[in-house]
Parts: C-alpha cells; structure tokens; sequence
C-alpha cells in the first residue's frame, strides 16, 4: 500500500513537473519568437503588429515583459516606445561606440525652447506656445520640427477659430529614451504647478 | 525709493541674447532673487524701463514686443502705486501682477527642463539602434513613403502658385465696349418701350457666369455712354433694382 | 596558531574569491562591451575591428566565445562570417519573420501634390484635381496612390457622367499620425507657421 502510494506520488508529481516545464518551454519558445521579430524589424513594432506576427501567442505582454527583464542587464536592451518595442543600445556603454554621429541635430535655443513648450503643454496651439514663451514664433521653426519628425500635428482645439494644435511623436520619445511623455525631467512637478494640465496628457496617452 | 537705480554697472547691454520681453523680464527677475516668488515687480518694472532706456540709448533697435511690455509694465506699476478704488472694473493690480509672476515662473521652469531634456541620452548619440538589417533570401517590396511636412508642402506650393500667378485675361469672355454699342443702338432704334437692360444682351452671352458679368457691365457702360449723348432714357428706382432703358423718341425722330 | 593559521586561510580564499568575483565581472563588462558595438555597427566587424574600439579588452577571442555561447540558444545569435561577427536572427525563427522587406519610395511632386489635394478637397473628382493643380493628371498616378492604400474611390458625384470620387483612407490617417483630415492646418495657419515662406520666394520668382 504503502509503497504504490508512494509510487502514485511520484507519478503525479512527475506530471505535474512535466505539464509545467511544457509551459515554461512554451513561454521560452514565444519570447524567443518576438525576440526574432523586434530584432530583425526596422522600425519599432506595437503590440498590434506583434499580433498580426504570432497570433498563436496568447499573453504578448507577460512574454514581452520577460523579455525586457532578461536583456535589462545586458548592453542591449529592448525599451517601449509608447505603445512600441525595439532594441537599444544602453547609454552606459555609448562611450566605446564610435559611431559616426550623422544625426546630431543642431538646434537654435528657440527651437530647443519650442519643442520643449510642445512636449510639456501638448496639445498645443500656436498662439499658447507663444504665450508661454513670450515672444512671437520665428517663421519655419514649427516647419523644422515638423521636418525632424518631433513634431506632428494634433486634434484642433475645440474653441473659436478651431486652433491647430501640435504634439510630439513617438520618434521624439524614442529620441530621448522615453517611454511616455510622463518621463520628461520635472514632468510631475511642471503639472503640479499647474503648467501645464493633467487632463491633456491622458488624451495623448490614449 | 523706487528711483533708486537698481542695475549694478557691469549689466551689459545685448538685446540679441534675449528671445523676446518675458526672457529679458526672466533674466533681470533672476538678477534679484533666487526664488521666483520673491521678486519686486515695481523694482523689475523699473528694471525693464532702465534696460530700455539704456538700450535706446545705445541706439538699439527696439522690436514694438519690447515696447508693448514697456508700457503694460508701466501701466502695472501705476496700477500697483495708484489706489485701487481708481480702477474698479478691472483686474486687481495684484491679480495682473500674479499673472505676471506666473508666467516668468513658467517660462523659467520651460528653460530648465529644456536643458535637462537635451542633457538626456539621444538616439544615435547616445544609444543606438540596431547598426543594419539584413535582407538575404527576402522579397523586397517597393512601399511609397512621404512624411505630413511634405503633403504639407505640396499643398501650401499649389496654393501659392494661384495666389502668386500672374493676371490672365479670357480674352474670349470679354463683351467688347464697341459691340455693345451697335447692340444697343441698334435696339434703341427697334423698340420704343422699358425693357430689362439683360434682354439687350446676345443670347450666347448668356450661357456662362463670366461671361454674363462681361456683357451686363459693357452693356451697361454703353448705355449710359448712349443716355449722355441723349441717345437713350435709363430707369431705375432703387439700388441694386431693375435697371430699364429705353430708346429716346425725340432724339430718334430727330 | 592553529587559530591563527585558520584565519589566514579563510583571508586568502576570501580574496581568491574577490578576485575572481571581480575577473568575472570584468569579463561580463567586456562582453556586454562587445555586445553593444557589434549590435550598433552598421557592418559586421572583425577582431581587428573590435581591438581598435577595446584596446583594453586583453583576451577579445575569449569574450566573444562566451558572447556567442550567451546568445547560442536564444532567438538571436553571434554569429562568425569569414572572420568577422554580427548578429543574426536564428534561421530557426526566420518563418515568423515577415519575409517582406519594404523599400521605402519616395512621392514625385505630382504625386505628394494629388494627394495633398485629395486630403484637403475631398471627395474630388479628377477633373477637379486637374483644375486645382493646373496640369493633368499622369496616367498612373491615381492608380498608385490607389495601390498605396492612402487613398481609396467614394460615392461617384451626382452630376452629369456620374464621375467618381477620391477620398483618403484610415491608414492614411494612421500614417500620417492625424485623427482626422480636418486637423490639417489650411493654407492661412501654414502660411502663420511659416510653412511656405520659401514656397512663395521660388513661385514668385520663376
């Protein structure tokens, strides 16, 4: 008795094991599977796109979130952009990388200022950033951030005269290493203040 | 005393460092005191005002943005010295002044999170993306691509190449002064009753807007061409009504 | 002395340990050195390559060893061609892989300008979009904007000839990061943002 009992034990727990290491290769299996689609993808791939890819894999997020912690202490790591993911560089180890650096933006300080009025108060319309920086907006600065892809056009304002509005985009984000546009330095501190509104930034957000 | 100059001497004058009135406020706020909140505003009124002043000067050019916050700022600091009663209806000079120290505060807090966002670590600077892609054994596919700043473009270039292209007459609709003249001559002679000035125009004259314009004007340029020399009688009773002519008997039995 | 034998002993395997602790992460900083420069480089790079960017790393052949053994079970690998290294996705995980490389064309002028028109005049016909641009259209050109899926046929006009309409698609929407065309800015809030000051220049002149 005593000994089948014994046996039946093991059995079952032998299963057990089994049953959970099928699982735990399956998990194994689908993070490898998004790791060859983020990698060998150009451009970061949302959560949608990664879908499309495997719709066979059913809890995309907890694979992808496994996969964020096993590269978070390597060289490489894979970052959200908003709703996308892709694979980075750390900063940590930009020094070693000398790459020739062709994207270096030069910006004038207005331009700089502009962008960061857009990024804190988004959505934004002219005549605001204008109130905020105090001074007139130089003709062709909205056109140079709309040409360097950090500045795009958002919903109008629902007010008289319908104002366009301008917001930033997730290239911008990905620019500066944030994952939402709650990540910009001082962002919690600008709202409290009352800089700019909380309300704005879930509209973006969704 | 308000008078009292508050510049220290070494303040040099460069209107070309500052991008606009608030950031030369800003500047000169921060000269006085490490927190925001506690700046004078009459001390910076008069602070701006001697800037100004120095400037002009120096001969300067002055854009009209400095000058407008010249004079809201000494409207604020009249308004700040004045007793309040003077001004009932509106803003309390503490409330325009709040405003203003509002806005220095954010634009002093716009400044210094710029440099801390730029300070950040950038892409392709910084950290990298992926160096190549390889595209062994793959089907390319040619994808149009465009960005919004260049649908942007195109669209603003369409519509400057109407505003800015140059006068063009349709010769073809225009109703010439010479034919309107024997037209209506030629009615005068045939009719001796009120009749609308449009029934005078030729029926193919009718068949397009610009056309319709081009005739009636002629038209009726040369009908009152025609009732100066006596030729014709015109009628009309009010502005923008029918407008009648009709052949002038005497003249025409003469 | 035997108590004070054994305490040197436990000081000298105390250090054996922290020094090899310390190797060890040397090492893994080496590799994840390694690790980012090749990731970043935009063409794969050889020993000789790697010691001019690490000329502290003394044993490189040693850190890419344990950097391909790293990656040898994962979706992406270190992988030796000729004599030089790169990383590649695993073929094992190539079928997920879209196969479909999409080369990025860029949009004649004629094309961006149908298709500004098309954006903001919509549903137009293509006489009318003949009339605004003042040229005809190429043949072709509808068909591929059509084909760009930017934009797509509406309702036919209910005038004479019944001809058929234009309108831009959701995706055009998407690509362009706009909730709705009517964000778009008109001809007057361009000309405020400075969007044509030189468009005006060039038509004036030629």
């Amino acid at each position: 008795m005593n000994f089948i009992h014994k046996n039946e034990n093991e059995k079952f727990s032998d299963t057990k094991t089994q049953v959970s290491e099928l699982n735990n290769e399956a998990n194994f299996e689908n993070e490898k599977i998004l790791e060859a689609i983020i990698f060998a993808s150009s451009e970061p791939l949302s959560i949608n796109d990664l879908k499309k890819s495997c719709p066979f894999i059913e809890d995309i997020d907890v694979s992808i979130n496994n996969l964020m912690a096993f590269y978070s202490n390597r060289a490489v790591n894979l970052v959200k952009i908003k709703n996308t993911y892709a694979f980075r560089t750390s900063p940590y180890y930009s020094i070693h990388i000398n790459q020739k650096v062709e994207k270096k933006v030069k910006l004038s300080k207005a331009a700089k200022e502009t962008l960061a009025v857009i990024a804190y108060h988004q959505p934004v319309t002219r005549t605001e950033i204008e109130d905020i920086r105090g001074v007139s907006l130089h003709k062709g600065l909205i056109d140079t951030l709309l040409e360097s892809n950090w500045v795009s056009i958002g919903k109008r304002r629902n007010t008289p005269g319908m104002p366009v509005t301008y917001i930033t985009t997730n290239y911008f984000l990905d620019y500066f290493g944030l994952t939402t546009v709650k990540d910009l330095p001082n962002f919690k501190e600008m709202i409290e203040a009352g800089f700019s509104a909380d309300v704005k930034v879930e509209e973006i957000e969704s | 005393m308000v008078n009292a100059n508050p510049i220290n001497n070494e303040f040099i004058v460069d209107l070309k460092g500052f991008d606009g009135p608030l950031e030369l406020l800003l500047s000169l706020a921060q000269k006085q005191k490490v927190d925001l909140k506690e700046i004078s505003i009459t001390e910076l009124v008069d602070q701006y005002l001697f800037f100004l002043k120095t400037a002009s000067k120096l001969k300067l050019e002055l854009a009209a943005e400095y000058l407008m916050m010249a004079s809201f700022l000494t409207y604020l600091k009249s308004r700040i010295l004045l007793p309040k009663d003077l001004f009932e209806e509106e803003l309390s000079s503490s409330e325009l002044e709040q405003n203003l120290a509002f806005k220095l505060k954010r634009l002093s807090e716009i400044k210094n999170s710029t440099e801390e966002l730029f300070m950040k670590p950038k892409l392709g600077v910084d950290f990298f993306e992926r160096g190549f892609f390889e595209e062994n054994n793959k089907k390319v596919i040619k994808k149009l691509d465009s960005s919004l700043i260049e649908i942007l473009r195109a669209f603003a270039k369409i519509n400057s190449k109407k505003i800015f292209s140059p006068l063009k007459f349709i010769r073809e609709s225009i109703f010439k002064i010479d034919d309107a003249v024997n037209i209506v001559m030629n009615f005068i002679f045939k009719s001796k009753n009120w009749i609308l000035i449009q029934e005078i125009i030729p029926k193919d004259w009718k068949n397009n807007k610009i056309k319709i314009r081009s005739a009636m004007a002629t038209t009726f340029a040369a009908s009152l061409e025609l009732a100066k020399s006596g030729d014709c009688l015109l009628e009309q009773n009010s502005a923008f009504t029918d407008l009648k002519i009709k052949g002038n008997d005497f003249r025409v039995k003469k």
